[in-house]
């Protein structure tokens, strides 16, 4: 029998094993996936400034910047709640295009009351459908990805019907209080005449909902909610609760971002904001919030966003036409994303 | 004894591993054992929780492609790299974690990989359903093959499983914990086939942590302990006294704890708890300061009761007392904010965010009270981690590594810093120490005694008799979802307890 | 007996229809429904247009005048010459717009005031759809089919569907492939090179017939993502040879998307881009305009097609410079006259253009309100 | 002994087909002129096109992943096989345009089985992609051809020929059932279903698990290109954005069909018979003279209340799952009676 070497095993720590070990694998990790999980997005976003600066003089010039990023400001504003849908495990929300239609109408329509009741009407748009959205998802568990495919439809319909397929003008609507001007110029104010207000709103957004994600009691557990739904409602986290509030923010990013698009185009109609369901995936997964739930920030998905915009300028430079232009974006985006993730494994920080 | 005392003439050496040695991150699972099995014979392999018995069995099933060490089936050199390629050299394995597929019927499953087929192609229905028949048969399991898996309990789908294995009619057969979650009788029926096949000269491995079923059917018996195989001896020669020796070495002084403190006043008291179908009428409370003992076979109904208990699954009938006020638990939420918490029986699954830090898991039931007016204080949560890090002796000790790099034990030394973070009045832990290596188990128990210490109270559900018979005051006795005996202080005996778990000498029950 | 009875029925009902009286019939516009259609003088076909340069007005010759070449028309059903009251007309649309929904406006004021059954279907788009419901038009056997094609090439197979099957049917809004018209009584709607050129040459004029100038173009596929292009491309290419195209994009009718392509524009060429040709003048201005305000560039000088609400306001504004007037109602009433004519037994052209007009700031008040 | 006969398994079963008999049951008696010949007709061939379509969507979701490039898929399909048809003939430019479908599907198995970059991006990714690479080949135009025996070729794909089944309705039908017994009777069928119930099990068996994923993604673009390519045939024509419709009709209808986005459930016939479901739908609000919205609405209305059918039942089963049969009987019975009880669904 073999008492010695039983004491032998037990004087022996596993944690003497361990240092070796973790040490091969931070050896392991090279450089490239650590800059990549650092920089993310940005490095990319790098990359397209030096090609930017090389295609065109002005490409630094303050105008073309304020003007890539004045491109994507009301995609950024639907990319910052978007995120947070991604950031919870629940892949995406297809019902934002029908929500910022919904709610731009809506506001127009509520324009004879003068343009505070507008926006509000706008807002209360995103609220319910953002309830709902997360009441059905949050409580019931319904598949996020075909619910919200449901909703878009069935709000969609309702739109068309009860507008019978006309689009309304806020001029129109808001002619009487003289609140339609107001309406229309929403997103044409500029802060000190060269600053785009919308830019100031998402910029506010960004900032604010980067904390709420990072900082707040909520963002923390919807952290672990998106990370392990089974853990995070094992360690009495309110699931439900955290995953309804996701969707409800998405749903009220994309209501603001439906006034802005609304104001912008002059017209309220059924058909606003098509395509900006996956036009926000893809700024938010690029951005680096991962499917599999509960990592990346709101700092990336400006990042991502970011790129889209810069990606759009510099190859607009190039004089690529617009459908090589689809091909390099979708190409891109693969890429980037498979990077990513795929830095992050080398790192063993995802087992996705 | 020599290190392979019990070595008969080398015919009908069914399989030899030699110097197997597997490491995983953070632990070295397997470390340099050599294994023998003969033809017709039932080897047992023992040991405590995370001691390698699978990880060793796994590499024998191809589970693994980076194993070190030599392995020979019936005197040729193999290399086991992949499942297909162990299954060619006739091994079959049933697994610990049940590994079935939800969605498809138990026929496909039973026969996955080997369906049998009409004009090659095709899928014989009719010739599906009758060998699943057959083949679940042969473990007493009669049901309708066609039902999905994930329509069965527990215990159903862990004899799909075995029938699964024994259709593949193997020549080296693995049973990893194949009796958790059975019933007794069907326990006796998978016996009974162990020893037919036995007798038609199968070379049968048997995993099990209940000591009664080895001397029950082993002819010889190997220990591993933290990764290391101790010995191998023959059943007949060896006692339980010398097997639980060998399984937890030194250790064992080191469980025996000094019980030097009154328990206080009732912290909770349970009474008719009753969700139909899972457990009746439990009566049970407990004093702060003491540790309650809750063993059962597992499948006996012990997580579905804690559940209920912490308002994560329903509960049709029954009240529940916290500290002489009445709560009726709605939610974990609520029951976290009472002052309980619950360290559930799966790390990877239900305990842990695999994804995330050890500082965002330790501080994950924390978090509103790390908030001031709904701000998140991060230097505090990072404050409370490292002094839970330093006091759990958890390695690496940074709060910011990724909790799928750590080892086993240190994973579930997370899960519990977790739960101490939230300083909960009652604690209720399930397999606190599963699949975790010896110095963490150590470390896990005493952490659990200052606990009590501390005043309390603790909730101890275990399938490890030595960890509830050292730490518990008190032991309650679940079987089939209902509490059959209760015994107290001496009179905490792995044999007594056994014998009420397998529903023997409930008779002679013991109250208080 | 029953013969001649019906005979007289008809002849009554002939009568009648011819009295009816429909210039008074007026578009929400204000201006008249039905004005004297535009002709068009169509040049001989050159042998092999497509291998002349694309700046070459011949090089589309069969894009714009297409229909005409038609020699002998393929199994027409003959007119019932019975007059038009109470015909069953089913007409079938591409998609739900606003301009569509004036288009079928102004239909149903012919239908009224000949009290046809007409029934207005919209595929949404959908070529799919499009098929399915003309297969069901067919299937109702209706009197006469009035078809706005998806895309010029898929018309082809279709209209020949509905001729095979013995329908009358003619085509409206969208220029289909020449072979179509030989299947169908004839074609009306706008002129969209004409009305281009027309529009590019006032362009040309106020740009000092020099200068750069780029285009956002229509969605690919039907005729107006070439004619809203290369009409003014090659009218200009002979008009004012000094202008230079620098660029032409298809970035849909996105309002925020085409105002970043214009502000790229103005950051590659700066002040060399002095004029931009729209294909739309609501999403695709609004977002132009948007964005020549923001880099303070007012002057660049800007063309689009349509007559939308947003795009009067904004030539009122003075922020374009012209659109084309394209009364969405005369569109559909035209089209729907033109069967009323066949019904009543009148000889009808192959193709009717409603008449184009340039809207500026001009005469902007004449058409307003708009009437989409 | 345990057995399925019960009446929830089998609405579970059927719900797809009760639901298309239902539709199809109000349309027959409120819709006007919907119930003859020439309509049903009409209704099969225009299900066609995404039924064909929504195999590879099927298959893919079974093995637990999405491929939302069908809809490029499509148009690639169609916009090839006329592309192809005055160098290659019919016969070669169908080859041809099956061939790119699955080169495209090929991409995307690879990408999501061995580069390990989930599903949902790739194919979104790819998405855009063909739909680029569709316009660059056609600048932006459709694609038509005119000769005579084009038409005469057309013609008879859209032509009845027995009953009111034309031969691309026929031939669609062929394809759906014969991968339907293929998944549903065939060793490697089977198989697919293994690896999106549990790829560790599959694993275990010995089955290739990436080779399978990789194959439906192949299995998938080949479906979305012959659909697109035969239904362009019938049009003599393409179009570059033919299938941009058809994703979210294709989702819904794999949904309705009983498919789950975790994997290992769903039938490509039933999700044929959803599509089929849903164009008798659409069919018979057009005979009503409604306009397009209410074709969205209505499917809609369906989805939704299918998807939370799904979650209830979802939360029942969760319920009971693992109840133990011996302990239940101590119940007596009036007790059982409001107990939601696995009894209920097994006769002991
Ligand atoms: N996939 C894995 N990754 C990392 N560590 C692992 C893995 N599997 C097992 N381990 C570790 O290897 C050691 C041995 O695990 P193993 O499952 O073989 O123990 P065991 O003897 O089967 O325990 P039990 O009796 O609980 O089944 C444990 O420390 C465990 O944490
Ligand atoms: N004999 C059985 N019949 C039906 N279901 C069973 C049986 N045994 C276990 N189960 C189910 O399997 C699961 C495991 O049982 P549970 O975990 O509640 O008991 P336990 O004593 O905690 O077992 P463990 O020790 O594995 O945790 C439960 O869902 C239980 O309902
Ligand atoms: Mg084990
Ligand atoms: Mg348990």
């Amino acid at each position: 029998m073999s008492e010695d070497r039983g004491t032998e095993t037990l004087r022996e720590d596993p944690a003497e094993v361990a240092p070796n070990m973790n040490e091969d694998r931070t050896l392991r990790q090279n450089r490239f996936s650590v800059l990549i999980s650092v920089l993310g997005i940005y490095f990319l976003a790098g990359i397209l400034m030096i090609v930017g600066v090389m295609v065109s003089e002005r490409f630094l010039s303050a105008a073309n910047m304020l003007s890539v990023v004045g491109g994507v400001t009301i995609l950024g504003l639907v990319a910052v709640g978007a995120a947070f849908v991604t950031y919870s495990g629940h892949f995406a929300d297809l019902s934002i295009p029908t929500t910022m239609a919904f709610s731009g109408v809506m506001a127009v329509e509520a324009l004879q009351f003068g343009i505070v009741a507008a926006i509000i009407t706008g807002l209360l748009v995103g609220l319910v459908i953002g309830l709902i959205n997360g009441f059905v998802i949050g409580k019931f568990r319904a598949n996020p990805i075909v619910w919200t495919l449901a909703m878009a439809f069935v709000i969609r319909g309702l739109m068309r019907w009860i507008w019978s397929n006309r689009q309304i003008y806020p001029e129109v609507e808001g002619a009487a209080t003289g609140a339609g001007q107001h309406f229309v110029n929403l997103y044409r104010y500029h802060l000190l005449g060269v600053i785009p207000m919308t830019v100031v709103v998402l910029a506010a957004f960004a900032i604010v909902l980067h904390f709420v994600m990072k900082q707040s009691s909520f963002g923390r557990q919807l952290q672990i909610t998106g990370a392990s739904f089974e853990a995070a409602r094992l360690s009495g986290i309110n699931v439900s609760r955290n995953v309804g509030l996701a969707f409800l923010i998405c749903a009220m990013t994309a209501a603001v971002a439906g006034i802005f698009l609304t104001s912008l185009s002059r017209v309220g109609a059924y058909y606003m904001g098509e395509g900006y369901d996956f036009a926000a995936v893809t700024a938010v997964v690029i951005g680096g919030v991962t499917l599999a739930g509960g990592r990346g920030s709101i700092v990336g998905v400006i990042g991502g966003v970011l790129v889209i915009g810069l990606m759009r300028n510099v190859m607009t430079l190039m004089g690529i036409d617009t459908f090589a232009q689809t091909i390099v974006t979708g190409a891109v985006f693969i890429l980037a994303v498979g990077i990513q993730s795929n830095s992050l494994r080398r790192l063993g920080r995802d087992d996705a | 004894m020599s290190a392979d005392s019990s070595v008969q003439n080398d015919i009908g050496l069914a399989l030899e591993m030699t110097n197997i040695t597997k490491a995983f991150p953070g632990t070295i699972a397997v470390q340099d054992v050599t294994f023998r099995a003969y033809a017709g014979e039932v080897h047992a392999v023992i040991g405590e929780n995370g001691a390698g018995k699978s990880t060793l069995m796994k590499i024998l099933a191809g589970a693994f492609d980076d194993y070190e060490g030599q392995i020979s089936i019936n005197g040729r050199a193999v290399q086991l790299h992949s499942p297909a390629v162990a299954r060619e050299y006739g091994i079959g394995m049933v697994y610990q974690e049940l590994s079935l597929a939800g969605p498809l019927s138990i026929a496909e499953n039973v026969l996955v990989g080997r369906l049998p087929g009409r004009k090659g192609l095709f899928v014989d229905r009719s010739a599906l359903i009758e060998r699943a028949r057959s083949n679940l048969a042969r473990v007493g399991l009669e049901i309708d093959p066609r039902i999905a898996v994930e329509e069965i309990s527990q215990h159903e789908a862990q004899l799909v499983e075995i029938a699964k294995v024994l259709g593949r009619n193997p020549c080296i057969l693995v049973l990893d914990e194949p009796t958790s979650a059975l019933s007794k009788e069907e326990i006796d029926r998978l016996f009974d086939t162990i020893s037919r096949l036995r007798k038609n000269g199968l070379a049968i491995i048997y995993i099990s942590h209940h000591l009664p079923e080895i001397f029950r059917i082993a002819d010889r018996v190997t220990v591993l302990r933290d990764g290391r195989r101790i010995d191998t001896c023959q059943t007949s020669q060896t006692t339980t006294e010398q097997l639980v020796k060998m399984m937890v070495g030194k250790a064992v002084e080191e469980l025996f704890r000094q019980r030097d403190h009154e328990p206080g006043g009732e912290a909770l008291r349970i009474e008719g708890f009753t969700r139909f179908g899972f457990f009746h009428d439990i009566d049970l409370h407990v004093r702060s300061g003491e540790i309650l003992g809750l063993y059962g076979l597992s499948g006996a109904g012990r997580t579905e009761l804690a559940r209920s208990i912490m308002g994560i699954d329903p509960l049709d009938r029954g009240s529940l007392y916290f500290e002489g006020r009445a709560v009726v638990p709605r939610s974990m939420r609520q029951m976290v904010d009472e002052g309980l918490a619950y360290l559930t029986e799966d790390r990877k699954l239900s305990g842990l965010a695999l994804r995330l830090s050890v500082r965002d898991n330790v501080v994950a039931s924390t978090i509103p009270s790390l908030c001031r007016n709904g701000w998140y204080n991060g230097s505090a949560a990072r404050r409370i981690t490292q002094s839970l890090i330093e006091r759990l002796h958890i390695y690496p000790p940074k709060d910011s590594v990724t909790v799928a790099n750590l080892s086993g034990g240190n994973q579930q030394k997370t899960l519990l810093a977790k739960w101490l973070a939230v300083k909960p009045k009652i604690l209720i832990l399930d397999e606190p120490t599963r699949g975790v290596d010896i110095n963490a188990k150590v470390l896990i128990h005493r952490t659990i005694e200052q606990m009590a210490q501390q005043g309390t109270a603790v909730v101890l559900v275990s399938s490890d008799l030595p960890e509830v018979c050292s730490l518990a005051d008190r032991c309650a006795v679940i079987r089939m979802g209902h509490v059959i005996g209760e015994v107290s202080g001496s009179e905490i005996t792995e044999e007594r307890l056994l014998m009420l778990a397998n529903g023997e000498g409930i008779e002679k029950e013991a109250g208080e | 007996g029953a013969r001649e009875a019906d005979t007289a029925v008809a002849e009554d009902n002939l009568e009648r229809s011819l009295e009816v009286d429909i210039s008074g019939l007026r578009s929400a516009d204000g201006q008249t429904l039905l004005p004297e259609l535009s002709s068009k003088e169509v040049p001989s076909r050159p042998d092999n247009p497509r291998s002349l340069p694309e700046t070459d007005p011949m090089h589309w010759y069969d894009m714009e005048y297409l229909g005409w070449g038609v020699e002998e028309k393929i199994n027409i059903p003959d007119s019932p010459a019975d007059g038009a009251i109470g015909k069953r007309v089913i007409a079938i649309i591409n998609g739900d717009h606003p301009y569509l929904t004036a288009y079928s406006t102004g239909m149903q004021k012919i239908a009224d005031a000949y009290s046809m059954d007409l029934t207005v279907l919209s595929p949404n788009w959908d070529l799919a759809e499009q098929n399915q419901m003309l297969d069901e038009a067919i299937n109702e056997r209706p009197d006469m089919i009035i078809l706005v094609p998806l895309d010029a090439r898929v018309a082809i197979q279709q209209v020949r569907r509905v001729n095979r099957a013995g329908v009358p049917i003619i085509l409206s809004n969208m220029l289909p492939e020449e072979e179509a018209m030989q299947y169908a009584i004839a074609w009306t709607g706008p002129d969209d090179w004409g009305q281009f050129r027309e529009m590019a040459r006032v362009w040309a004029d106020e740009l000092g017939r020099s200068g750069g100038v780029a285009y956002i173009r229509h969605a690919p596929g039907g005729s107006p993502y070439f004619a809203r292009t290369y009409g003014p491309i090659t009218e200009l290419a002979e008009y004012a040879p000094d202008i230079e195209t620098l660029d032409m994009q298809a970035p849909g009718f996105e309002a925020e998307a085409t105002m970043q392509v214009v502000s790229d524009w103005l950051t590659r060429f700066g002040d060399r881009l002095t004029g931009i040709g729209l294909a739309d003048d609501s999403a695709q201005a609004i977002g132009t305009i948007e964005a020549l305000r923001r880099a303070g560039r007012e002057d660049v000088l800007v063309i689009a097609a349509g007559n939308s609400k947003v795009g009067m306001d904004m030539v009122k504004d003075g922020d374009l410079l012209a659109i084309t007037y394209q009364s969405a109602e005369a569109d559909g009433a035209v089209a729907l006259k033109t069967a009323v004519d066949w019904f009543n037994g009148l000889d009808v052209d192959p193709v009717l253009y409603i008449p184009k007009q340039v809207i500026t700031q001009e005469n902007v008040e004449d058409f307003m309100p708009a009437q989409w | 002994m345990r057995s399925q006969t019960d009446v929830v398994t089998f609405v579970n079963r059927y719900r797809i087909l009760l639901l298309l008999a239902l539709v199809f049951l109000f349309m027959a008696l409120f819709a006007p002129r919907f119930l003859n010949m020439f309509n049903m007709t009409i209704i099969m061939k225009s299900a066609s096109l995404n039924a064909m379509a929504a195999i590879g969507f099927t298959i893919v979701l079974i093995c637990g992943h999405l491929d939302l490039s069908v809809s490029s898929t499509i148009s690639l399909g169609a916009v090839l096989v006329i592309g192809f048809r005055p160098d290659l003939g019919w016969s070669g430019a169908i080859v041809a345009a099956v061939a790119a479908g699955g080169f495209v599907g090929l991409v995307n198995g690879l990408l999501v089985a061995k580069a390990r970059i989930h599903s949902f991006i790739v194919t979104i990714g790819t998405l855009t992609i063909v739909q680029g690479i569709i316009y660059v080949y056609t600048g932006g135009a459709a694609l038509n051809v005119t000769g005579a025996l084009d038409f005469a070729v057309a013609d008879f794909l859209e032509d009845p020929i027995l009953l009111f089944f034309p031969p691309r309705v026929i031939i669609t039908i062929l394809v759906i059932v014969g991968f339907e017994v293929f998944f549903l009777r065939t060793k490697p069928g089977r198989n697919f279903y293994m690896v999106g119930g549990n790829r560790e099990t599959a694993w275990l068996a010995g089955v290739k698990a990436d080779a399978y994923v990789i194959w439906a993604f192949i299995i998938s673009g080949c479906a979305a290109a012959l659909s697109g390519a035969l239904f362009a045939i019938g049009i003599s024509s393409a179009t570059t954005d033919l299938g941009v419709n058809s994703l979210m009709i294709i989702v819904a209808a794999t949904i309705i069909g009983g498919a789950s986005m975790n994997g290992g459930k769903g039938q490509v016939l039933y999700s044929g018979i959803a599509v089929l479901m849903l164009t008798v739908l659409f069919n018979g609000l057009n005979r009503f003279g409604v306009g397009s919205e209410f074709r969205i609405l209505a499917s809609g209305v369906i989805l939704a209340s299918v998807v939370l059918y799904e979650a209830y039942s979802n939360y029942k089963k969760e319920r009971i799952r693992g109840q133990r049969p011996e302990l239940l009987k101590e119940l007596d019975p009036q007790q059982l009676k409001n107990v939601t009880s696995s009894l209920k669904t097994r006769e002991l």
